[in-house]
Order: C-alpha cells, then sequence, then structure tokens
C-alpha cells in the first residue's frame, strides 16, 4: 500500500511520469474496486441476508466479492451485518485494525446504522457502527435485501474509483454519535422555530381572526374505511394430564402453604377451578418450600415434572416473583411455581440498585439446564441462588454495574423512548 | 465405543465400506455433474443490468412515503398516531398552527437510519396518509442523508 | 493445579500439556457471535464453556416500554431464520389474554406460514451442516431453495426476514390470490430438488463417517437439559408441541413426528430432512383444504391485555418457543414479557455432547443443534 | 476458472464482469493483493513468517520445470525425474509448517500440524503410485515415460494394464488431492474450523504468494497425472488412420494443455462437491485404505509384468 502512494513524487520530476502516475492509478483502482473480499461476519439477522447475497439467487461473485475470507488480515471490506452490542464492540475494533488497508466499511442494516430497533431504553447496544469504526457506505434497512446490499457494493466501487495516488486511500476516524438523539433534538429545534412562527404570525393570526370570525376549514380529512369482520368465538385448546384442579389438591395435600394469586374473596378451589384450561396452572410457593416442592413434583409419579421450561423472575416494588416453569412429557400437563420473594431492604438505599437483594436455593443439581437459566436470572436481576455452581454474570460483562431487568435500573447511556 | 467384533466381521465392515464408500461418493459427484451441465438451472438474477425489469411485490415495505396529490397537497393531519405506533421514534410528526390557528402539519421527519420498516406506521394511520414505496436501491455514503422531510407542503385544514 | 480460567470446572491430572482456544465470537463456524472457549488436549476437547452475551440486545428490558403490538414486531429480530413462527408465539400468548378467536381462514394462513418458516430454517440447516463439513457446495443449495420461500413471504407479508405479520385475532393481510399456485408450484419443485439433495449428502459415505456417533445426546441428558425439538426428538422423546399441545388447527392435519434413537449428529441431520418432508405433508393438506371464502381475521379487538399471566408456547423449527406475559394493569403495554428460546438449552449441553471429540467434531455438533445465538441472547 | 466452475455446480453464474463472462477476475485479485498493506502480527517470528510462502511457491515451480509440456518442450530433461518429483513436493510442506509456527497463531500451529501429519503419510502412496508408473513404463524420466505411451489411446498407462491402470489413476487423484492440501483434504485450512490454518495470520503478498501456489501445484499435479497417466502432449489417437492424421496435426502442447485442463476440472468437480472428513479419519483412511490397496497394486503390477509383459 505504501509503494504507490511515493509514486507521484517519484515519477512527476520525469518527463511522461504524470501519465504513468495515472496509469497505475487507473490499474490499481480498476482491481481494487472489482475484487473486494469481505470478511465473513455476522451478528445477527443481516448476516443471513448477507449469505443470501452470496447465494446462488443473487450470487456476489458477479462483482468478484464472493470470497468470504474468514480471516482478517485477508480482507478488503468489512460488512457489519447485524446490531453491535458493547460486549462486542472491542472485538469489532480489533477486527478492523487488523484488516490491512486500504479497508472499507459497509454498515449494513439499520442496527449498525443508529442502532435500529434497539435505539431507545437500551443498555447494551452500540448506537451505530461510527461510534466504533469509521464506515464508508450506509444501507438503511431492516434487513436491507440482497439488492440494497448490491447497491451500496456499487455504491462503494464509485468511491473507490475515486481515490488516486495523489489522494490516496486514508484511515477515517470514528465519528461520536451515540447519546445523538435524532428524535428529540429534531423536537427542540421544530419548538424553537414553532415560538418564532408565533410572534412572527401573532398580528396575521388576529387579523385573520377578526376578518373570519366563524372560520371554518373546508379541507375533511377521509378517514379509511376499515373492512367489518364477524367477531369469531375462542376455540380452547386440548389438553393433556391432570387439570388444575387436580394438580392442585394434589400439592396442596402435601404442601398445605401453596394458594394462588387471587384478588376475590372465594375459596381457593374454585379460583383454581375457574382457570381457563389452555392457562397453566401457577401456584404461589414460599422460598423455604420451593426446593422441597420440586424435589417432590420431579420425583412424584403422578407429577412426573422431567422437563424445565424456563426460569424467570419479574420484580415488583418490594418483591420479586420467581417462576420456574415445569412440564411433564409423560403426562403433558405443566405447573408453574411462582416463588414470593421479599427484597432485602436492609441494604441502604444507595447501594440496592447494585446489589443482589434477595436469595433462593438453586434447582440446578435437578435440572442441568436450570443451570443457565439461573445464570441469567442473576444476571437480569440480582437475585443469589444458593448452591449454583458456577454463578458468573451471562450476557453482561463482569464489571456491568447493577440489574437491567429491575425497574430502577438506569443507564448511563441508555436513553427513554420519547413517545 | 469400543466394540469386541472377530476379525471377519472387522473385515465384512470393511470391505462392504470400501464398495458403498465410493459408491455414494460417485451419487453425490452425479448431482453436481448434473448441475453443472444443465444452465437451466442457474437461477442468478443480473441485478444491476436487470433494474428496468426488476419490480419489488406490492406489500414490499421499502421507503416510508407520503401520498401527494399533484399539487403536492398531502392528508395528513398531525395527529401523530404514527409516532405513537413507531417502535423506536423514526417518526417526528411536528404539527403548526396556520393562519386561522388550527392545528395543522408542519414538517414530517422521518428517519430512515433507524426505521425497521415494519409498517406499524402504515397501519396505524386513520387517513391514509402515508404508505411504504418500492425503492430499495437506498444505500449512501452520507448518514445525514438519511434524515428525510416527506411533506412538501404543510398540511391542509 | 493451575486456576482455570472462568467457567471451566472439570479437574483432572494432566500429563500433556493443555491449551486453551476462544473460538469466536467473530468465527465462521459458531452461527453468529458466540464465544466457545476450548480447553484442548491436542486436538480433542477436554471442556468445553459458552460465553453468551455477544448479541444481547437487551430487548425483554425494551419491551416493558412498548405497546403489544410493538413487540410482535421486535420478535422477528430473535429467531430470524422463521421470524414469522416468533409471531405466533406472541401473538397466541396474546390471544389467549384477549380472548380472541381466528376464523378458519386465518388459520390456514398461520399453519401455512408456519410450515413454510419450518422448511427456510430446515432448509438453512441443511446448507450450513454441509457447509460446516466442508462442501461449500450445499450451502448455497440449501438457501436456492429458501429464496423460494422468502419470495412466497415477500409478497404475502411484505418482507423477506422481518415478516411482522399476525396480529392477535388473524393476521396483518389476507393472501393474495396467487398465493395458492405458487405455494403448490414450489411444493413441487422442492420434492425434486430434496431427492437430490438427500442423494448429494444423507449416504455419502463421509459425511456418514463423521457424524454417526458424533455428539450423542442421551435421552435423559436431553430431557434434563431442557433440549426441543429436534434435538430432543433424535434423541429418541416424542415431544412436539404441535401434538401434545395442539395450537391454531395442528390437531386437523395429518402428519407424523420423525422420531430417532441414537441421538448423534446423524440423527439430527435426518430428523430435520424428515420434518421437511411432513411439513410439505401438511402443506399439500392445507392446499387441498384451503378456504377460498370466508373472512381471514376476527372483528378488531382493541389493542388491550386484562390483568394477568399468560403463557403460550409453540413449536418452532429450532424447538419450544414459549412466551411468557405479564400485564400488572389492564393496559396496552405489558410488565414484562420473558421468552424461552429454544437454542439456548441446546449450547448448555454442547459441552456434554463436545466433551472427547476433536474439534472439527465439534463444528459438527454446533451445525446439527442449529442453534440462533440472538435468539439464546435476545 | 476456479470460482466459475464452482458457481455453475452451485448453480449460479460466477465473476460476471471483469472481461468476458469474469474471465480475468484473478488478475484484478492479485493486483489487488499486491498493493495491500503488509504486516507481521506482533510476535510473529519475521524472518520464517516471510520465508514460508517463498518455499511453498518454489516447490511446485521446480515441478513445473521437469514436465515436459511437448516433444521438445522441456526445460529440464533429468534423467531422475519421478525421484525429483516426490522430493521437491515434500519440501513444500515445510513452508507450510515453518508458515504456520511462525504466525504465533494457536489455528495456524494446529492447521500446520495437521498439515504436516497429513502430507508426510499421503506421501507415501503418492511415491508408490509414481512407483508403479516407473514400474511398468521402466523409466524414472518423464519424457521417456510419456513416449512410452506412443500408439493409440488404449496404449496411455491408464488403459494399457487393464483396471490396474484405472485403479492407479484414481489413487493417483485421491492422493496428489491431498497432496495439494485441496477439498476434501484442506483440513490444514479448514476455514470452518480453524478460520484458513495456516495462512490465517497472512496479508497481501505473502498471502497471494500462497493463493498461487495453490493454483500453481494444482496445475502441477494434473500435469503430472497428465504425463503419466494420459499420454502427455500425445494426441489420443484411436487407431483410424483417417482421423489420427488430423489429431497429429495438432501440436502436442495443445493436446497437453487440454488435458491438464480437464484434470483441473476434475479437481474441482471434487472440490465442490465432498465434504471434508476429519483429521484422524483422513489418517485412517491412508493407512487402512490407501497403502493396503496401493502395496496389491503394486504386487499385481508386478505379477503382471512377469507374466504377460
Amino acid at each position: 500500500m505504501g509503494i504507490i502512494n511515493y509514486a507521484p513524487k517519484i515519477l512527476d520530476p520525469i518527463p511522461g511520469g504524470k501519465y504513468v502516475v495515472n496509469a497505475i492509478d487507473y490499474v490499481v483502482n480498476w482491481a481494487r474496486a472489482n475484487s473486494i473480499w469481505p470478511l465473513t461476519y455476522g451478528t445477527s439477522c443481516c448476516a443471513i441476508e448477507m449469505m443470501s447475497s452470496s447465494m446462488a439467487r443473487y450470487d456476489i461473485a458477479r462483482f468478484g466479492s464472493e470470497v468470504f475470507r474468514s480471516s482478517p488480515r485477508q480482507a478488503d471490506l468489512f460488512i457489519l451485518a447485524g446490531t453491535i452490542t458493547r460486549r462486542m464492540a472491542p472485538a469489532i475494533q480489533m477486527l478492523w485494525e487488523q484488516i490491512p488497508g486500504p479497508k472499507y466499511v459497509i454498515a449494513m442494516g439499520a442496527c449498525t446504522i443508529s442502532g435500529g430497533p434497539f435505539i431507545y431504553d437500551n443498555y447494551s447496544v452500540v448506537r451505530g457502527a461510527q461510534n466504533l469504526i469509521p464506515v464508508d457506505v450506509f444501507v438503511p434497512g431492516c434487513p436491507p435485501r440482497p439488492e440494497a446490499l448490491f447497491h451500496g457494493l456499487l455504491t462503494l466501487r464509485e468511491k473507490i474509483l475515486k481515490e488516486t495516488c495523489r489522494h490516496p486511500w486514508h484511515e477515517g476516524k470514528p465519528k461520536d454519535v451515540s447519546t445523538m438523539d435524532r428524535y428529540r433534538e429534531a423536537a427542540k429545534t421544530w419548538a424553537a422555530l414553532e415560538e418564532m412562527k408565533d410572534e412572527a404570525m401573532a398580528e396575521a393570526r388576529a387579523k385573520f381572526k377578526e376578518e373570519h370570525p366563524d372560520y371554518k376549514s373546508a379541507y375533511k380529512p377521509v378517514r379509511v374505511k376499515k373492512e367489518d369482520f364477524p367477531e369469531v368465538p375462542r376455540v380452547p385448546f386440548k389438553r393433556f394430564g391432570l387439570t388444575q384442579s387436580e394438580l392442585f389438591a394434589k400439592l396442596r395435600e402435601k404442601f398445605p402453604k401453596v394458594t394462588v394469586h387471587t384478588h376475590s374473596e372465594d375459596p381457593i378451589e374454585d379460583v383454581v377451578a375457574a382457570i381457563p384450561a389452555d392457562r397453566p396452572l401457577e401456584v404461589m410457593v414460599e422460598p423455604e418450600d420451593y426446593l422441597s416442592i420440586v424435589e417432590f413434583v420431579k420425583s412424584s409419579p403422578e407429577f412426573n415434572m422431567d422437563y424445565l421450561i424456563d426460569v424467570t423472575a419479574i420484580d415488583y416494588d418490594d418483591h420479586f416473583d420467581m417462576v420456574t416453569m415445569l412440564r411433564s412429557l409423560e403426562h403433558g400437563h405443566k405447573l408453574f411455581l411462582c416463588v414470593q420473594m421479599k427484597k432485602d431492604f436492609s441494604i441502604p438505599e444507595e447501594k440496592r440498585a447494585t446489589s443482589l437483594l434477595a436469595s433462593v436455593k438453586s434447582i440446578s443439581h435437578l435440572y442441568p439446564g436450570a443451570e443457565v437459566k439461573e445464570r441469567e436470572v442473576y444476571d437480569m436481576f440480582g437475585i443469589n441462588f444458593e448452591g449454583h455452581p458456577d454463578q458468573r454474570r451471562i450476557f453482561l460483562d463482569k464489571d456491568f454495574v447493577g440489574y437491567p431487568l429491575r425497574k430502577d435500573f438506569t443507564h448511563p447511556q441508555m436513553i427513554r423512548r420519547p413517545v | 465405543m469400543q466394540e469386541n467384533i472377530t476379525l471377519i466381521q472387522y473385515f465384512k465392515r470393511y470391505l462392504k465400506r470400501c464398495i458403498t464408500g465410493p459408491w455414494s461418493l460417485m451419487c453425490g459427484l452425479s448431482v453436481s455433474l448434473k448441475y453443472f451441465f444443465d444452465p437451466r438451472r442457474i437461477v442468478t438474477e443480473q441485478y444491476p443490468e436487470n433494474r428496468k425489469t426488476l419490480k419489488m411485490h406490492e406489500r414490499f415495505r421499502g421507503r416510508l412515503e407520503m401520498i401527494e396529490d399533484q399539487d403536492g397537497n398531502n392528508l395528513c393531519t398531525a395527529c401523530g398516531m404514527c409516532e405513537r405506533a413507531c417502535p423506536n421514534a423514526s417518526i417526528n410528526v411536528l404539527a403548526t398552527k396556520n393562519i386561522a390557528g388550527k392545528k395543522v402539519l408542519g414538517r414530517y421527519i422521518y428517519h430512515f437510519a433507524s426505521c425497521t420498516q415494519c409498517g406499524l406506521c402504515v397501519e396505524a394511520c386513520p387517513f391514509g396518509a402515508i404508505r411504504m414505496n418500492q425503492e430499495f436501491e437506498v444505500a449512501t455514503t452520507d448518514p445525514n442523508s438519511l434524515e428525510m422531510i416527506l411533506n412538501k407542503k404543510e398540511g391542509q385544514g | 493445579m493451575p486456576t482455570l480460567p472462568p467457567g471451566f470446572r472439570l479437574q483432572r491430572e494432566t500429563n500433556t500439556e493443555e491449551f486453551f482456544i476462544n473460538m469466536g465470537p467473530q468465527h465462521p463456524s459458531t452461527h453468529g457471535a458466540l464465544r466457545l472457549a476450548l480447553r484442548m488436549d491436542g486436538e480433542t476437547i477436554v471442556e468445553l464453556v459458552p460465553h453468551f452475551g455477544y448479541i444481547h440486545r437487551g430487548m425483554e428490558k425494551q419491551a416493558e416500554s412498548m405497546s403489544y403490538l410493538q413487540y410482535i414486531a421486535l420478535s422477528d429480530r430473535q429467531d430470524y431464520l422463521t421470524a414469522i413462527q416468533n409471531n405466533l408465539g406472541v401473538v397466541i400468548a396474546l390471544e389467549k389474554g384477549m380472548n380472541v378467536g381466528v376464523p378458519e381462514k386465518g388459520e390456514y394462513i398461520r399453519v401455512m406460514l408456519q410450515e413454510l418458516g419450518r422448511i427456510a430454517s430446515h432448509l438453512v440447516f441443511f446448507g450450513c451442516f454441509g457447509g460446516d463439513l466442508g462442501g461449500q457446495t450445499c450451502l448455497l443449495f440449501g438457501f436456492k431453495e429458501r429464496e423460494m420461500i422468502h419470495d412466497i413471504l415477500e409478497e404475502v407479508t411484505g418482507s423477506r426476514l422481518t415478516t411482522n405479520f399476525f396480529r392477535p385475532g388473524g393476521s396483518r393481510y389476507d393472501v393474495p390470490e396467487t398465493f395458492i399456485p405458487r405455494v403448490k408450484a414450489f411444493l413441487d419443485h422442492l420434492e425434486d430438488s430434496m431427492r437430490d439433495y438427500e442423494r448429494f449428502l444423507s449416504k455419502n459415505i463421509i459425511v456418514l463417517e463423521r457424524s454417526i456417533g458424533i455428539g450423542v445426546l442421551s435421552k435423559e441428558d436431553a430431557i434434563a437439559y431442557g433440549c426441543s425439538g429436534p434435538v430432543l426428538r433424535a434423541s429418541g422423546v416424542n415431544f412436539d408441541v404441535r401434538r401434545v399441545n395442539p395450537y391454531s388447527i395442528y390437531d386437523q392435519f395429518d402428519f407424523d413426528i420423525p422420531v430417532f434413537h441414537n441421538g448423534d449428529c446423524y440423527d439430527r441431520y435426518k430428523i430435520r430432512i424428515a420434518e421437511i418432508h411432513e411439513s410439505m405433508k401438511i402443506l399439500r393438506q392445507c392446499i387441498d383444504k384451503f378456504p377460498k371464502e370466508g373472512p381471514w381475521r376476527s372483528k378488531e379487538k382493541p389493542v388491550r391485555l386484562p390483568e394477568g399471566r399468560y403463557y403460550s408456547e409453540i413449536e418452532t423449527a429450532k424447538g419450544l418457543y414459549a412466551t411468557y406475559v405479564v400485564a400488572a394493569t389492564t393496559g396496552e403495554k405489558p410488565y414484562r414479557i420473558h421468552t424461552r428460546g429454544p437454542s439456548f438449552p441446546h449450547i448448555a449441553a454442547l459441552n456434554k455432547m463436545a466433551q472427547g471429540h476433536k474439534i472439527s467434531d465439534l463444528v459438527t455438533i454446533m451445525a446439527t443443534l442449529d442453534p440462533v445465538i440472538p435468539e439464546i441472547d435476545r | 476458472m476456479e470460482r466459475k466452475v464452482c458457481a455453475h455446480i452451485q448453480c449460479r453464474l460466477g465473476p460476471m464482469r471483469l472481461g468476458w463472462h469474469g474471465t480475468i477476475q484473478t488478475v484484478a485479485d492479485v493486483i489487488k493483493m499486491l498493493f495491500k498493506e503488509v504486516y507481521a502480527p506482533s510476535g510473529a517470528d519475521k524472518l520464517m513468517f516471510y520465508l514460508a510462502p517463498l518455499i511453498v511457491l518454489i516447490a511446485p515451480f521446480i515441478v513445473c520445470a521437469l514436465i515436459p509440456f511437448g516433444r521438445n518442450l522441456v526445460v529440464a530433461d533429468v534423467s531422475m525425474g519421478i525421484p525429483l518429483i516426490i522430493a521437491v513436493n515434500g519440501f513444500g510442506v515445510l513452508g507450510i509448517l515453518l508458515g504456520g509456527w511462525s504466525s504465533n497463531n494457536k489455528y495456524s500451529l494446529l492447521g500446520a500440524l495437521r498439515s504436516g501429519a497429513q502430507m508426510i503419510s499421503y506421501e507415501i502412496s503418492f511415491t508408490m503410485i509414481l512407483l508403479f508408473v516407473v514400474m511398468i513404463s521402466g523409466s524414472t524420466n518423464l519424457m521417456s515415460i510419456t513416449l512410452g505411451q506412443e500408439g493409440t489411446i488404449l496404449d496411455w498407462w491408464i488403459f494399457k494394464i487393464p483396471v490396474l491402470g484405472i485403479v492407479a489413476f484414481i489413487l493417483f487423484f485421491i492422493s496428489s488431492t491431498a497432496e495439494m492440501n485441496r477439498a476434501p483434504f484442506d483440513i490444514a485450512e479448514a476455514e470452518q474450523e480453524l478460520t484458513g490454518g495456516y495462512h490465517t495470520e497472512y496479508n497481501g503478498t505473502p498471502f497471494a504468494m500462497f493463493y498461487l501456489a495453490e493454483y500453481i501445484a494444482l496445475v502441477t499435479n494434473s500435469a503430472l497425472a497428465t504425463t503419466c497417466f494420459l499420454g502427455g502432449f500425445l494426441p489420443p489417437c484411436i487407431g483410424v488412420a483417417f482421423v489420427d492424421n488430423y489429431l497429429n496435426m495438432v501440436p502436442g502442447v495443445v493436446w497437453f494443455f487440454a488435458k491438464v485442463y480437464f484434470m483441473i476440472w476434475c479437481y474441482m468437480m471434487v472440490r465442490w462437491t465432498f465434504v471434508r472428513p476429519r483429521v484422524d479419519q483422513l489418517m485412517d483412511f491412508e493407512w487402512k485404505f490407501l497403502l493396503p490397496v496401493n502395496l496389491v497394486l503394486l504386487a499385481t503390477g508386478a505379477a503382471y509384468i512377469v507374466i504377460w509383459g
């Protein structure tokens, strides 16, 4: 890369050297523009469209770019396909640094241009690839069609063909747009303009009102007619295994403390019986009983809850609800255990956001699949699992502060959605 | 994964594999030969060359645009339904007051950079003032050009 | 004993020199941004630790400030190989709360698009499986047929990948008139191609050598880890939500649930090929029974969900996709939405499958698990 | 050409925009790579790092020099042609090993080790096949091997000895594919597993050298196959004098390259059809299948010569 940048210096003094330089430019640009090798990189949806574009139907090979190199050292083009998260950002910067110059970047899809669907209320997505690396071509769309990507490639070709030895390719600089909030900015500018307009037009409006005291606009907007559809009754799903009442009665027999969540005053059996058949039974469980209930329903042949669907939690003002979803593969019934855990308010208020507020026994020795699920709950809510073999953050960096799915979570780079 | 088998069994398996193996490979090769010599199977679209004939489907969701008549009048009443329906605030409906003091559309800003083309705004619009067009060649080198003002004129009223 | 990096747990006396390899987050065969830390003894994997979160996008947090309709649009981005199936998963949960039914034609549209999505996903699997084993041509074969599904989807929904199509009570649009003939033509074409493709890969001795007995997941492990979909069925468990808990109108069709019993990579491959054929069977029945007339969606309901907790599960191409919606108050916005993606337990069980195999086998196993990382990380 | 062939197998068009149907795409690639930034990763052994691609490139060029392209068209008509080729071919693996080792990258190292193991094993069967050819032709000089096949198409070594010739040709095809590190035996590169294997860390000109070396090796191996089995530059006479006269009018070089291109095409068909075996299966295949078959082949070949020859 370095050599040809000296070409003008060496060749210009020689008579006719200019033409040689121009010829070199022509050949080099021709080669560069027609043999753009992209890096195999993709994180999400756009990656599939990028793959589609290299497949038989669209065939990126027609442009000489089908050689997807998986090593960044042999690539020329970095197609940023898919959302960039804060955790991925250093890897992307490193990849970009490893690509030898001249290198080009196409930001494909809304996520890499501005954050796209994840632009507001988000603590983990980088708002645009420009923050990390310089971007040459933007291809909006979510995801863009393969043709749109080709259009981006052609746009890039035009850009490459403009380079010469005298104005060679140079490394650009990333642009910080991470705090840019286009919506609020536009609204703000407009509000200022509006104020000025109000002032300027106050007189004219008053005059207009005097002249036309009962002015009615001649324009009447027409509503789009919506098609009319009949109301359709809901067909309940088929269900297998024990009914909710049976399940509940059997569980209550063993653990008298279990209840269901209800506002009504009716006896609890009636409430259970009133649950629609297609909804699983969700019982409230005391934290102390939790482990023994799980052990019981797993080992008892009547329940035989051998399959763990999921573990998740819900954050309320003063307590967490941790929901363990279990199902029996043999019988087909489902049972949701909802553990209500009071938040530990003995922790001083300023430390609450960053500390574990509740604790419950881990069930990962009963269901190995619960291990990652419990890590997720720990990561997102800050619930401690006693006896968990490997309690680490799973989705977020280990030095991430706070627990994002709590309702009071704040993050310096999280912008609330304006509407 | 070690099995206890006799030597004869081992050799039987070995010989069987020696025969079925190449045969299966020939099967594979025959498919690729078939595809190689049959140009009708090539399905490639020649994109930049077929611009004229390439048409998107009617429902294809490209860029958002306003439905305007010949004079550039639009149907928008600046009610802001689209703005509220948008999952990531890609639409600014900026209202102004016209000379009679009535609220009309002042500027309709569309942030194409963050638009996900879900089409919820079109669905939400009660007056049918906006639609998704068929444009897909939208690549640009300038991110600022992705912020567009869709209306040419202020709203009617 | 030297201190191990976080996540590694296996203690053992070592005589040979072990070393650690990082696979990913940007690696061609991890199917997205997944990082696998490998503890290697030569070319053999001693232990494997998956590191998630490289594409964690905070969807669940974001959903709390979105309306339900907007969340349907967002759910496209979870399992992007079959976005249309995610839509349905969310919509069914909402329908339970809103108590709306779907007319017959609407249900047929749903089932047909579901099955098309399933075929699309399995075709990508077919391609990636061949591709990851080193036969790049398979990748292109798989995608070639997939393009035709994309075409149909684009015509019906308006977008190739992120469909955002289903709504509580039906769908967004009616299907165009050309839909049924197109699906018919596609099925005929696919039948032809699948015959070729199976000849190309299914009996190939190198494929057999590389996948039989590799990455065995026993029945007990598969259940314990909570695997679902083809991975669970390849281990010998007959579990398909379409059968055990039928949603939509799946109970009206005649189709088989293919089950294999070895739980190795080849079975997982075979089961997906068999499922493509089953999906084609369902689609053919749909075409025969498709109601020409009649409403395709129910009367429009307000998009408000009454207070309560709603749970729905459907069978996507990858497995059990469950949505858990919590509405604290009656309103347009959820209090919390949780999604259970099918790929998450599969990757959790990866260590179990990959231990003791070569690094090349890991690629095969990853391909047959067919994970979609954004669905795990959400 | 490779890219066009693979594209057509895969129902697509391949490069279309440069020259007629993208014929000069490779030229653009090479020029581009020559003008790219070149740097070695930190921690790499610089001398070895830059030496490796040179070694890899030189080996096939030497083989090239030994191949007779026409009746009088041979750079070095060495009497010990075959042994020299065997020696030089083994030399190439050294470059790959060096390159993988000096890159200071675990993937590269794994790739290089795999490549080393693979080449050493397949070298044996490669040698044995050539030995078979030497045995039936009675010479190690490539020119005389070629001239020994004079006559009709049935006098080529592949057809001259019934069955054995074809078996030998197929075995040669397999082991030379492995020799060249080409798919399906490209475990040293194994993009899906090792992100590029031994040349993961190379860029710009050194990478272009690896890239070129691969294709030159392809040409030389095809040329070797042509020389040893398909009658080199001799026209495919069919024994009918009228047709043969016309065929003989075409210069030998043309026949030679036609055959070489046919061979290259075969290599490509195989490459784009089959999947890659695992590294231990590759070794199994060599030691448990190729080698026994080779030995049997040699023995029967010798018996054939003794009885009928």
